[in-house]
């Protein structure tokens, strides 16, 4: 067991330290809006052009393949610059391209993925509905073929940043009459298409992060269809190990960021020089988000010698929602009567709480990941 | 020895719940449709006229004579809807006022003539929060210690501010340093401590009722892996533990009023204890029916998410949980 | 609402103190064996004799058939006098007496009740087995039919005192091949029968309060079964309100005892007199002492009004198991080095902390308590 | 960067687990069939032949030159079989000798020629507790800011008491007022305590994952209701709970074993914080698996009580959870 990085990796640090140290925006991200958007795409513009752009794609993609050993480092230190959130762009680089680079045409590939990685695309993901939430595969949204066109009726929900997304990764039941997770599947939908009528939602933060996506016999090309009719299930799952791995590194840093920021606060204030209640509980937060980190580094050690992620990144984001709400619920005990005014969800306390709250329910409710740990990491027999 | 509400007790709660429930069902609260405290602002004349205000007063101020318990059974009713704290503030000056012999006060202030206002210090100490205080006719600031019936012109450089609570308003300001005002500290405050301790537990009460009836609703309904929700583990037994917390809380509560009531000498006690019982059923339960609706939960258009918000706004008032904590554990048994 | 009491009340509150003063035993109760035994019957024949056995017991079987107020007042001069606890007449007296006024015949009252009452009868309880524990109705010891006996063979665990009862509630399954809640008999199981052995188990706090005992061809006369042959099922329900009702508030008190002592011993600790992290959690636990107490009340208040104990004792119960296990385990915390030492299960802070690992095992799990709570408070559809 | 075990590492594990799960299975633990302490104590000769004490003792002192990461993963197999502390207390007291340059104790101590014993401070800090330290040559003293190594006649009025832990004896004594001992203290002990606090965690994180274990395949066998108790939500979730502080407390004791195999500047944290985790871990999983177990996890006859027991005990050794809290929280990041 070692955390010694080889001198390649050492030079590749000082090479990211530096490009970041250059390039960085220096301004506030705009918390909402089109110039939130403009400020997004800007920046993944900024990286592309500096090489930077899509870090843990293939190179043949125009990605530039990392080692996961260096998606590490670069998120490091990408947290230490304080680079700004990935934002809108978070599903095309996240799951939308990576689900085209495992399973899309080659016509598919280079309209999208070269896009993706200039800014010069927005996408959104199209999986939920109202009555699909944790179980994903009863989504009733219908895609009934009509020549060489799919047409889409139904409704999606908490599709972030669907107002500001030129394409979606859209799940529509195909096969009504297949069983439930054969029956689907995973197309491409312009959201400029006629009968798409998106209406954002606001979150108990305050910010218009989602949206519902409302679709009127929409007309999406079969062309779209990624990875086969009624394939849709098994693609949209190939997505999942991306999200659950290195993209969620960059949060990490900032809940230990926050962490440190908050324990400054407590040591700076006189009147809590001697509250062993608020100082112990903040020590205990800290051992659990070094071995966080801890965790981080294990399960890259074990993903470097398995070759893929494994079931135990339940168990990582389980822990990290879990710290990222104590840590709110804290900062508001420690703020007292100061944690009143409301804050955006990136800055100051209060937005940064609230928006905890999604940490254990977006992306696999923390039910599911127990689920999943249960089944998948301990071999218990399925949950009912 | 009787903890079940007395007939007439049960009117007083028939009675706002019928109102409430009509008038402000939760599902009128739509953050996207700007503030919702519009409608609860306008339901206070009312309010005034059926005595709430009033209710607990001595005849010889105007009052009805009720007891701590009818107020406390009122209050939780108060919290269940998110009533604007204009109406407990008012129910605390009017106290306040008759304490100290300003009966003109106390009538206009009862009658809903005279509105009332909450502030509450910030943590440093030099600056204040308002709390939908526009156009109110007097602003009643609690700090730790003391309370203070004062003039809205005490109040400078006031500022409208985002509110953590969407469905009140939020305005820092600054208080002048002459400014004077109806004041009790000391020990002198003690009795109405109790009363703002034991009103703010039965707010809290009626949250985390509320969150728990919303939970129960929606596990009842929802269907996901073709079954109710409500037929798993990991979410009937969290709503199996809000029901406990509830029953605790509110428990605690009811014996309070009546130690408040009958002037026992352990209401200091028994009031500090049901507020802190009440803040962890409310907080706890909020946070966990939150979890519980999933998306639903974390979207501003449905109703959990403001009763977590209240919970942590009426914490601020009079002393946050650690001072709570701190006194309960001075006191003697 | 009102925390009134009565004149008649007052003056029995004031009858009891004064019987309790003088009669409560001086000595420590002896933790274990015969000698426990013998003090638990003659604090029994002490209450007999006094007029004050079977406090809830109608009058017609030897009881004093007091109002829930009244048991209420008995139980809080009983912990106030620090009187014993009830101990091997435990379920004698709140769950083999009670079922047979219930259920028993003439014949079976008359040999049984007033020997409870006198301490001339110890009973425990035979219902729980290897296999079946939360699933009661699964148990499998058979009662097959010869002539005018039952002839009993199989295995039950988790009996208390079972090393020094005389007779035992006992559950067999006559009808084989019943559902699985219909072919169950409620038996009274002479224990010195042949073909009976007992094998006491220790508990964690290291006190032989369990058996297990093993029924070798055991003959019951079948005038011993109770409520009728395969009618066990709902003659076993019967008792469940009695172990839930006022039989409990002695222990509450002793909660709240045991906690005003622990913050006595830290007021008097000059290394926490400024831990406010010892001191707020000890808060925290007096309030929610406080309101146990409360809803104690509560739960009289409505059982006076209805008439009969509800599916709410299961919150109380829970709530109470609960509270114990946390101030176990402060109490631990805050003794420190001294914490190695073992103590009796009810002397000194480990063995009760120990012990309380039991209250939400013992008489129904707190899993079992919160599926009753979910389905029979809050009306949610049956757990799976 | 690498936190998965090296082949050599593995051979260590393999090894000590081998032996372990051979010679001391945790259903030899009987506490009704008396101390559970004998079979283990019989062992120690073996274990010092393997060099289990001398492993990580530089070749100049007789060790075998490996270093932190071996002995954590050592001791995480030490703790999975519940082995005497005299192992622990053999280790340190070896690496306190020969930091002396007391070349004979240290060899003697590492082959198992003197065995060494615990002794903690009660709180009050006038006695002391001696832990199965019948027939030892030498006692380890481990206060908060001290560690001692001391002739056992240092102590006198040794009295048998109950132990909470039923696998070890127990003792309380006075500590002579003249007695003379190895000693290091303060900033001199700080190395020596990085490594208590690293092999305490790496114990309890063996509890932890044994209790784990023990659940999981409970879980799995037991049938109520009809179906595997592991498919309730009741009870498979609190297991994945067990599962995640398990894997939180071994990647932070490992960690943590690397940084002080390197002698990084944050060793100190991350020792602290190992030890804080591995501590929540083993007392959370085994309150938490005794609740799974019902009457098999009250009972003593079934081994998952002897791991919160341990824990306890560990606990107690080299300042308590409160005093590795404040000093986690005293230092800078």
């Amino acid at each position: 067991m070692n955390l010694d990085f080889t001198p390649e990796d050492d030079l590749f640090r000082q090479e990211v330290r530096a490009w970041l140290a250059d390039n960085v925006p220096r301004e506030v991200r705009p918390a909402d809006g089109p110039d939130m958007k403009a400020f997004d795409l800007a920046w993944q513009k900024r990286q592309y052009d500096g090489g930077w752009a899509g870090i843990a794609w293939p190179q043949e993609y125009g990605g530039r393949g990392f080692s996961t050993i260096q998606q590490l480092i670069w998120y490091q230190e990408y947290a230490r610059a304080g680079a700004p959130y990935v934002g809108v762009n978070f599903v095309g680089l996240l799951h939308g391209g990576p689900t085209l680079i495992a399973n899309g045409s080659e016509e598919q590939k280079t309209s999208h993925l070269p896009r993706i990685l200039k800014g010069e695309e927005v996408w959104c993901q199209g999986f939920s509905e109202p009555g699909s939430g944790s179980d994903l595969a009863s989504l009733r949204t219908r895609g009934e073929i009509d020549g060489d066109h799919l047409v889409v009726n139904g409704q999606k929900i908490w599709t972030s940043f669907g107002q500001f997304a030129d394409f979606q990764e859209l799940l529509v039941r195909t096969d009504p009459d297949a069983p439930k997770h054969k029956g689907i599947s995973w197309v491409i939908c312009d959201m400029r298409s006629p009968g798409i009528r998106v209406r954002p939602i606001k979150t108990i933060a305050g910010h218009p992060e989602y949206c519902e996506v409302f679709y009127d016999d929409v007309r999406i090309p079969l062309a779209n269809v990624v990875g086969g009719l009624n394939n849709g299930w098994r693609v949209a799952m190939s997505t999942l190990g991306f999200e659950r791995g290195t993209g969620f590194m960059a949060e990490q840093v900032r809940l230990a960021t926050d962490l440190e920021a908050l324990i400054a606060t407590v040591k700076a204030r006189v009147d809590l020089a001697r509250d062993t209640d608020i100082q112990r509980r903040l020590a205990r937060l800290r051992a659990e988000v070094a071995a966080l980190q801890a965790m981080t580094y294990s399960s890259i050690s074990l993903n470097e010698r398995r070759g893929a992620p494994g079931a135990e990144a339940s168990i990582l984001r389980l822990y990290h929602g879990l710290l990222t709400q104590r840590l709110g619920r804290m900062s508001m005990e420690i703020l007292g009567a100061g944690s009143l005014e409301l804050t955006d969800p990136e800055e100051g306390w209060t937005g940064p709480y609230l928006y905890s709250f999604s940490r254990t329910i977006g992306g696999g409710t923390a039910e599911i990941q127990r689920n999943i740990i249960a089944e998948r990491v301990l071999g218990l027999p399925r949950s009912r | 020895m009787d903890l079940m509400p007395s007939p007439e007790e049960e009117q007083i709660i028939d009675m706002a719940r019928g109102l409430l429930s009509k008038e402000l069902p939760v599902d009128y609260l739509r953050w996207e449709e700007g503030p919702a405290k519009a409608a609860d602002r306008a339901l206070l004349p009312q309010c005034a006229e059926l005595g709430w205000i009033a209710l607990g007063l001595s005849e010889e101020h105007g009052g009805f004579g009720f007891g701590a318990t009818e107020e406390m059974l009122l209050f939780r009713e108060v919290g269940r809807a998110l009533v604007t704290p204009v109406l407990f503030a008012s129910v605390i000056a009017a106290r306040l006022a008759a304490t100290l012999g300003e009966s003109d006060l106390t009538a206009a202030i009862a009658t809903g003539n005279a509105t009332v206002s909450l502030a509450v210090p910030d943590a440093g100490g030099s600056g204040y929060f308002l709390i939908d205080a526009e156009g109110s006719d007097r602003i009643l600031l609690v700090d730790h210690d003391s309370v203070t019936l004062l003039d809205p012109s005490a109040f400078s450089n006031r500022s409208a501010i985002r509110s953590l609570d969407p469905t009140v308003t939020l305005e820092s300001a600054v208080l002048d340093s002459g400014a004077a005002g109806l004041q009790v500290g000391g020990r002198d405050a003690e009795p109405l401590f109790r009363h703002i301790s034991l009103l703010i537990a039965a707010m809290l009460v009626g949250a985390a009722e509320a969150v728990r009836d919303l939970s129960v609703a929606h596990a009842s309904e929802r269907t996901q892996f073709g079954q109710k929700i409500g037929t798993f583990q990991a979410v009937s037994h969290p709503c199996a533990d809000m029901a406990v917390r509830c029953e605790a809380a509110l428990s605690q509560a009811k014996l309070a009023a009546v130690v408040v009531r009958d002037a026992g000498d352990d209401a200091e006690f028994q009031v500090t204890a049901a507020r802190i019982v009440a803040l962890d059923a409310a907080l706890s339960n909020a946070a966990a029916a939150i979890q519980l609706h999933g998306g639903m939960g974390f979207a501003a258009e449905y109703p959990v998410h403001f009763y977590l918000k209240r919970a942590h706004l009426l914490d601020q008032v009079g002393g946050r949980i650690a001072l709570q904590l701190d006194d309960l554990f001075a006191l003697n048994a």
